[in-house]
């Protein structure tokens, strides 16, 4: 075969932010019509190695070319654009502007007249849209749009340039399965026509899946780069975390059907979200709510923890009626939550970690709403050691930390007021497979220890670990299913076909 | 109804400011001199702004008046509403300022310049030709107060070169005075006079002369003397009690009363020639075309006595606007 | 489903609304106006307030290019009061003018706007050079501007300006003044160069979200130079209207302008969160302020109450446009 | 992983130093000032800066707090005469003080603070109930209130009043002005509370990310309206120490001040984006900004630079602060 040069290589890069080193002499090399995987921990440099890739930032040092010849100037950005595509991890989705122009920004049709047409630019907009059965009316304000739909924007977006080299930084951590099913499908058809990928996931069975090679990087360096085939998935994640992986089994001893209920929703509604929704969650049980985009499983934990307000049932937690639309109320209550998008209302990002982790205690820092910065301080060190949070210290401000850290902030805080109920959504979005391990394993010993949890979730891997599934199709409880189900039983369910019937 | 068809004549009476207690007293002479006149008013304000001045007087144009009154603050922007009126016939009368260029049928105003003349000829007396003084002037940008600072200052190097002038701008901003008299008086405690420029900053520098013990009576030699300008009732009270030495007493009332009278005359065809008035004012020609009625503005004390020539009113003179005000 | 396209449909018409938010405040303040005095919706009562506001109008102009790119530019009240300044300055002959005379007066208008253009880099540099916070630095070089004018002044007024500094301010073109020419041409082109052009939405594009932008291939940084400097040229060409319809320049020129701008530009729709708002929004938003104030004046308002007044319509005039045109504001 | 904990190290560093950015300014005007004048250091001056610096500051401190939970207040300036006024017209007897007599002296202090919460009160209605933009509501109310006094007060200013209305403004303390030993006290009271109570850290929470405080339990609506209507308080409070040291409540007063509010509190690190600053940064901003005229005064600059100079010395402490405070101006 002919040795045409790799369509992108990079060569001694790094690259630092202050005194942080993001990436430190990384290398990466991806051949013509590759689907090359890149993996690593939370921190570990991915991001940072696409934006160089795609001439977002320059590195300090090292070279980066396309097929042989040197990458263009960062100024010249219509260049770049012809060599690379790319969904990045950040979203670029500009919320006051349509969805149609969100999809043309800066390549507008533009008419005889010289002037923009936006007849053309909602035509070929919602075309495109149609090509990834996405149902919105591109006249609307992206901002109104729900996660999934953004980042399926995002992705038709990055796919329409007809770029022959795409990088995707973790398009699927906000999907869900079926929506994850619809990208790989394009994904195939476009490794038909030859298009090279750089994909980058958490989701190690989605590398499995559809890359052929993959690279690992850990600590901001290169570890290694081979065929995805020669690398069984326990080797992988040594080389992510540099020690030998202990796949903690799922065991758990069967949850008491006799424990006392901490949460018990009856015929629970929220307009326009969910109806009619009962169910319980014992003490030292996990329940799982499973569902497609915007099918009010979120509504649901949502309304738990008192962020929303139903319009009609009753919710009681550990037995006394919650008060409806309250959070602070759910908390004295005793829920801990976790919420669905961290960065949206998760964390305040230029809090300190200590303050973030606190944030739901205030009367356990101090005396007559003071706070005693000793104490507080303790207990955020106390969380840094239960979550193994990767922090220098407890006055670090969050927007230092890495996604997986971030999120095992807003898990301490959850967990900071001893929770009766762990409510918990997308508990693991964007975290690396070994924070997810570890994350849901103290959810394990939460329950253990005699707390129910509520755990909304995209992710399967969550789901799992449920001693019971509820499934919720546009907005009611279609089905429940005892630990043990097979995925496409869920998924199916969750598309709304039933199986048995 | 645009005035055109009414029956009395309307004329149009631009208010220069409504913040200053002066011009509000101009404020609420004019319509009862109006009403004297039997002239039907439009007024309106145009808030110390000379782009608002002539918006207003567009409006007046359309409202059809007969005559404008108007008081200048900026005496050159005026220039080109002055012409668009006189293309339309519609004679003006200009109060307090005089516009720098463009004719109107009369000027009706006391020489500012003529206030610092007063004030610095008091002063030098009182201090006998030595020592410093703070005059706190009003904002640069007004003429009327330029014009009051050069006087003064002129005076003070001719009259009595042994005066130290320490000269604050202000923005006519009580706060803003208080705060420079304060600094003035700890870095130069032997200031023995005070000349403010507008009695915005009467209350403030009697305050910091307080803070300081310096409000004491005149016979004690701690007295710090102090002109104010404007001549509204608080000041002459000041004067009574003795906390203030004189202040100038600009003739508010004879604004209004005369600045109507001139209008009703220009409409009714009169006119008039420089010389003495009925009113123990003059009309003299300050450029030709240009007529200006000087009324005076007494200087006003607390004995009514003579300093270096300047003679002065009584406080309680009945005859000051600001003992007429019910 | 069914409520979601509804609602759908509601959104969308909201945002087309957004633009039209003020319109029945105008209508309302129109028949008012017309009440109060026959004069009102008289053609020259209406060409007087489009010229009295079409100097402020450029202004908010200018202000909305920077706000919709999510900067702030307070200098630009002394800008015009400055840039004429120093034009006139330079070519007043000295004597009762005040000037220095050191130039002819044909160079009166390219040194206005040079001083314009010469403003916008100074900001400029600061901000996206430094990354200095462009509301505090456009404070401090209002302070400074002004500062400088009442230098170059000593207080005083400039007059007797050179012929072609007043040419724009004094002309009339077809019977409606120059200033109103120039003032609704300049919006109609902002209309279509931030609604119908690439560089315009890519203005829209760098307020919303600006890391997105460049990842957009849009040049932010020259975008946002374009932007500033124009900001800058436009107050002074705001600056030489003013001075021209004055025949003179007050060392106090364009004092205070900033509230009216900053005022007329956000009820017009303009978000100072960048990104939002329409020129035309804009321009209904100092519309209606001058009309506001042209009504009161005709009806004679008592001098002492105008402000209260003014105000109170002002509020009512947002909340009217806050329910028609849903969150306008924000 | 040693250099992330550098990096760290530097970044609280930076944390810390951004409230002491604003120190090298203030020692190198104090130096200057020093040369300039022998008095400049002087007990007795720096009590008078205190002193005039007393009410404004208060107003940096109510502002700084509105800041932080990322909203505007620019009425306070408005209310500052506003308060004061209504108290005065209420209470000053008929005649050369212009007031009505209608309360009995002893009234005055009461009725200052109340119209200061009421105007807090709508301005939180407005904004937190009804959800319009704080810039614009907030303009508005500036305009509405400051045409309020012009309209009770007939443009006149109210003399002759209430003892009660003079004592805060004129009275002393162990030597020192009462309004300096308050506007310290406050300010003590604002570092403590913001920098180490539950409720001030909610302000910051608010401020940098509503959603996330309200899903961690805070009752944001609450916090926010304790915010605003406090702040207008103060404003309140200021107006009332102001009068009291001119002994007088002129229609104007507080005009124009609310400039040198948001740049002493943007000059002091407290940023417009909400969720950042401190109390003791915003006192710095306050105290450079009143040395510097100070100085200025002392140096007897010509009256028609004072403001160009002015304007040139922020603008350089601004970088300066810049230099020394990391990204201070974000
Ligand atoms: N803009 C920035 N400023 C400062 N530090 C940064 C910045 N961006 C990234 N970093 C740091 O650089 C390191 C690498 O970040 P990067 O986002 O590349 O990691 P990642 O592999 O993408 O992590 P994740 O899997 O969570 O996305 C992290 O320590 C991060 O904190
Ligand atoms: N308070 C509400 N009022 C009206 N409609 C709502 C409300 N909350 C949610 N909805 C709508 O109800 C549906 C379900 O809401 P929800 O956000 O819970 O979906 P979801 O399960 O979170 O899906 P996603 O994975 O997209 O978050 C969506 O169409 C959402 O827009
Ligand atoms: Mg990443
Ligand atoms: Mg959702």
């Amino acid at each position: 075969m002919v040795a045409t040069p790799p369509v992108v290589e990079a060569t001694g890069v790094t690259k630092r932010y202050g005194s942080t080193v993001a990436l430190h002499e990384a290398a990466i090399s991806i051949d013509q019509g590759q689907t090359h995987a890149l993996v690593g921990r939370n921190g570990a440099g991915k991001s940072t190695l696409v934006n160089v890739l795609t001439g977002l930032q320059a590195p300090d040092e090292g070279t980066v070319t396309f097929a042989g010849e040197p990458a263009p100037r960062l100024t010249d950005r219509d260049a770049w654009r012809q060599r690379v595509a790319c969904v990045y991890q950040k979203s670029t989705i500009i919320p006051e502007l349509t969805v149609a122009e969100n999809l043309f920004l800066n390549r507008h049709d533009h008419g005889r007249s010289g002037l923009i047409s936006w007849k053309t630019v909602r035509r070929k907009a919602r075309e495109l849209l149609d090509t990834w059965s996405v149902d919105v009316d591109v006249r609307l304000p992206a901002g109104d749009l729900d996660v999934e739909q953004r980042q399926f924007v995002e992705i038709a977006r990055a796919l329409s340039f007809g770029a022959r080299f795409i990088v995707l930084d973790e398009p699927t951590a906000l999907l869900d399965a079926a929506a994850i099913t619809r990208l790989f499908g394009r994904i195939r058809d476009l490794q038909q026509q030859g298009v090279t990928f750089l994909f980058i996931s958490h989701h190690l069975e989605e590398i499995y899946e559809i890359c052929d090679v993959v690279t690992v990087f850990r600590d901001a360096r290169h570890v290694l780069t081979t065929a995805v085939g020669a690398l069984p998935r326990a080797e992988l994640v040594a080389a992510m975390t540099g020690e030998a992986a202990a796949e903690t089994a799922g065991a758990r001893r069967v949850p008491d059907v006799a424990a006392a209920p901490v949460l018990e929703m009856t015929g629970v509604s929220l307009a326009g979200a969910y109806e009619d929704v009962s169910l319980r969650v014992r003490a030292g049980e996990i329940v799982g709510l499973a569902g497609a985009a915007s099918s009010g499983r979120i509504a649901i934990a949502e309304t738990v923890a008192g962020l929303r307000a139903a319009t009609g049932g009753v919710v009681e937690i550990a037995g006394s009626l919650s008060q409806p639309g309250s959070v602070p109320a759910a908390l004295r209550a005793g829920v801990g939550f976790v919420p669905q998008d961290r960065h949206h209302q998760g964390y305040v990002a230029q809090m300190s970690v200590a303050d973030n982790g606190t944030l739901t205690i205030p009367d356990r820092l101090g005396r007559a709403g003071f706070i005693d910065g000793r104490r507080r301080d303790g207990l955020a060190r106390a969380m840094i050691g239960k979550l193994a949070i990767k922090t220098p210290g407890p006055e670090l401000p969050v927007s230092g930390l890495s996604g997986g850290n971030q999120q095992k902030v807003v898990m301490a805080r959850a967990l900071a007021n001893d929770p009766k109920l762990l409510v918990l959504i997308n508990p693991t979005a964007g975290v690396d497979v070994r924070s997810k391990e570890f994350l849901l394993g103290k959810v394990g010993e939460i329950a253990e220890s005699g707390a129910g949890v509520l755990v909304a979730s995209d992710e399967l891997d969550d789901l799992r670990r449920c001693d019971r599934v509820l499934v919720v199709f546009q907005g009611r409880v279609v089905a429940e299913m005892p630990r043990g189900w097979h995925d496409h039983q869920l998924v199916a369910a969750m598309e709304g076909v039933d199986l048995d019937g | 109804d645009s005035g055109a068809g009414g029956g009395a004549t309307v004329v149009g009476v631009d208010y220069p400011r409504s913040d200053t207690d002066f011009w509000n007293s101009y404020i609420k002479y004019t319509p009862e001199s109006a009403k004297e006149l039997g002239l039907e008013l439009k007024t309106t304000n145009s808030q110390n702004d000379v782009a608002k001045l002539t918006a207003n007087v567009q409006t007046f144009i359309s409202q059809g008046v007969k005559g404008v009154a108007m008081a200048p603050q900026d005496t050159a922007a005026i220039a080109p509403t002055l012409e668009q009126l006189a293309a339309k016939k519609i004679p003006v009368v200009t109060v307090d300022t005089r516009p720098d260029s463009g004719d109107v049928f009369m000027v009706v105003r006391a020489d500012n310049r003529a206030y610092g003349e007063k004030a610095c000829r008091f002063l030098g007396a009182k201090l006998g030709g030595k020592g410093k003084v703070v005059m706190l002037q009003g904002d640069l940008a007004s003429i009327n107060g330029r014009d009051r600072t050069e006087a003064f200052n002129d005076c003070m190097k001719s009259n009595y070169p042994g005066i130290t002038v320490l000269g604050e701008a202000t923005n006519w901003d009580g706060a803003v005075a208080a705060q420079k008299l304060q600094t003035d008086l700890t870095a130069n405690p032997d200031v023995k006079g005070v000349y403010m420029q507008s009695s915005f900053a009467l209350s403030g520098t009697l305050q910091v002369l307080k803070q300081k013990d310096l409000l004491v009576p005149p016979t004690d030699p701690k007295h710090v003397f102090i002109v104010s300008n404007d001549g509204i009732p608080e000041e002459l009270k000041n004067i009574a009690e003795g906390h203030i030495d004189a202040t100038v007493s600009q003739p508010a009332d004879l604004y209004a009363k005369y600045a109507l009278q001139y209008l009703k005359a220009a409409i009714d065809g009169k006119t008039f020639s420089p010389g003495k008035t009925d009113h123990d004012s003059t009309i003299v020609q300050v450029r030709d075309g240009l007529l200006e009625d000087q009324l005076s503005a007494p200087l006003v004390t607390a004995d009514g006595g003579t300093f270096d020539g300047v003679p002065s009113l009584k406080h309680d003179d009945k005859s000051l606007w600001g003992n007429k005000l019910s | 489903m069914a409520e979601t396209t509804a609602a759908t449909g509601r959104r969308i018409a909201f945002a087309r609304l957004r633009d039209l938010a003020l319109i029945p405040a105008i209508i309302a303040i129109a028949i008012v106006g017309q009440l109060v005095s026959p004069v009102f919706l008289r053609g020259d009562n209406l060409i007087n307030v489009l010229q009295t506001m079409s100097e402020i109008a450029i202004l908010v102009l200018a202000q909305a290019l920077v706000l919709i790119v999510k900067k702030m530019d307070l200098s630009l009240e002394s800008t015009v009061g400055l840039a004429p300044g120093v034009a006139a300055w330079l070519t007043v002959p000295v004597g009762a003018g005040h000037g220095l005379g050191l130039l002819p007066g044909g160079w009166s208008v390219p040194v206005t706007l040079a001083v314009g253009v010469l403003v916008g880099v100074i900001n400029a540099l600061f901000i996206i050079r430094f990354g200095l916070n462009g509301f505090i630095v456009t404070l401090g070089m209002l302070i400074v501007l002004r500062g400088i004018l009442t230098g170059i002044s000593g207080g005083q007024t400039f007059f007797r300006l050179p012929a072609s500094m007043l040419y724009l301010g004094t002309e009339q073109w077809l019977g409606m003044p120059v200033s109103v020419w120039l003032c609704l041409i300049l919006f109609a082109a902002g209309i279509v160069v931030l609604g119908f052009t690439s560089f315009g939405r890519s203005l829209y594009a760098i307020g919303g979200n600006v890391d997105a932008a460049r990842a957009a291939g849009i040049r932010t940084g020259r975008v946002l130079w374009i932007v500033i400097v124009t900001a800058s040229l436009l107050a002074a060409l705001s600056g030489l209207l003013l001075s021209g319809r004055l025949a003179s320049v007050a060392s106090a020129q364009g004092n205070g302008y900033i509230f009216t701008v900053f005022a007329a530009a956000v009820i017009g729709g303009i978000s100072l969160n960048g990104g939002k708002g329409t020129m035309f929004g804009a321009f209904t938003g100092i519309l209606l302020l001058f009309m506001i104030q042209n009504v009161l004046t005709l009806a004679g308002v008592p001098a002492q109450w105008i402000g209260a007044l003014n105000g109170t319509i002002i509020l009512i005039a947002l909340a009217l446009s806050r329910v028609t045109g849903g969150k306008a504001q924000d």
